[in-house]
């Protein structure tokens, strides 16, 4: 399993905060691909994706147990 | 007490100046960044702050080593405040302290941009009739959005 | 409050943040200027301030002044404190608030500048073993020394 | 008459803070001139004069009343 958390107005568009899905052994952008589609209006603008709270390329593999975070475009400050 | 910090209470600027602060340390800089009532004409009632606490953490750190490897003799403390904030409330803090003063401005006023760069937290601005999240524009995308 | 002022009482920066805060203000920097134990390899006991104060005063607010006049919708307040002063004591703050970040940044590094230029304050070092007046050889003369 | 002030190193050479001398009419630059000679050493470094409170100029001449005060390099801050 692994834990996809969801942030700002990704998280008012999914209705959610965190769920866990099976998705060890797949890349960064298969996911995203897959929530874009499990989820209406997904991201209108660029979205990043964390893995364990580091920033990850599109490229890299999903490990069991990882906490996947979307990030959309940051505003703090 | 912690130097880089996500809290959701109100922030006192002095803790973190002094904690920045020692014997050599000649000039001080202190950044706060406030609500504005007013934003390209619009008025905001509040604003809504939230964060991916821990690796918001570990970037606003991640900042502090940056500057430390730029800029050596610094000493950097910096808190972001999450929640419901008011106009004036103070949602973020950067103290840098640093032999002289050039420095102190230049490696807090690096501080500011890298938080707008690549910690993750986000503003959503309430207004009279609405409310939306906002997104600086300034991330690259790593994945295709639209 | 006074928003530019000579004193001989320990500065509290809270004090010239909130002073400058307004509705509209969307950052706030504070600088303080601390005195530092070593300098070049020298220690320091203590510094010894000493001003010409109405005319200090007046030369601050000029500051103030042309800080209004170069970046419009900022608001500035200062202090030097004079007298006998410790390691890490506070002997110039610098509050200045704007609605936008780099105007706050640039106005404070300008008006730090500038009390080194213009503002008649002066300086004493006492070691160990010796006290010198400290000038910074900034100022251009109007009439031959020597 | 006119005041003269005495600050930071100068006022130690000098050994006042203050005085009193007879010397409107006359011009900034003189005024210099006649401390450096009553006083040993007077400056060792440029020298700044203020007239009332605002930087003058040597060619400035004194007025019966002004307050000139002596401004060694400053170095507040």
């Amino acid at each position: 399993m692994i834990t996809l958390l969801y942030f700002a107005g990704l998280k008012e568009k999914t209705g959610l905060e965190k769920e866990q899905i099976q998705f060890s052994g797949h890349q960064v952008k298969e996911l995203v691909e897959f929530v874009q589609n499990k989820y209406e209006n997904f991201s209108n603008s660029a979205v990043l994706v964390a893995v364990n709270e580091e920033y990850a390329l599109p490229e890299d593999v999903l490990q069991v147990g990882d906490t996947v975070a979307f990030i959309p475009p940051v505003s703090g400050g | 007490m912690k130097l880089f910090e996500i809290t959701t209470a109100e922030i006192d600027p002095e803790k973190y100046r002094k904690a920045v602060l020692h014997a050599s340390a000649g000039a001080v800089t202190v950044f706060t960044g406030h609500v504005r009532e007013w934003t390209n004409g619009i008025q905001t009632v509040f604003l809504a702050y939230e964060a991916y606490i821990p690796m918001a953490e570990k970037k606003l750190a991640e900042i502090g080593d940056e500057i430390q490897e730029k800029w050596p003799h610094t000493k950097v403390a910096i808190a972001h405040r999450i929640g419901d904030l008011e106009i004036s409330d103070i949602a973020v803090v950067i103290a840098v302290s640093s032999p002289h003063r050039k420095i102190a401005y230049e490696a807090n006023e690096y501080a500011i941009e890298r938080i707008k760069e690549i910690v993750p937290i986000w503003k959503k601005e309430i207004w009279e009739n609405g409310q939306e999240w906002i997104g600086d524009q300034k991330q690259k995308p790593i994945i295709g959005g639209e």
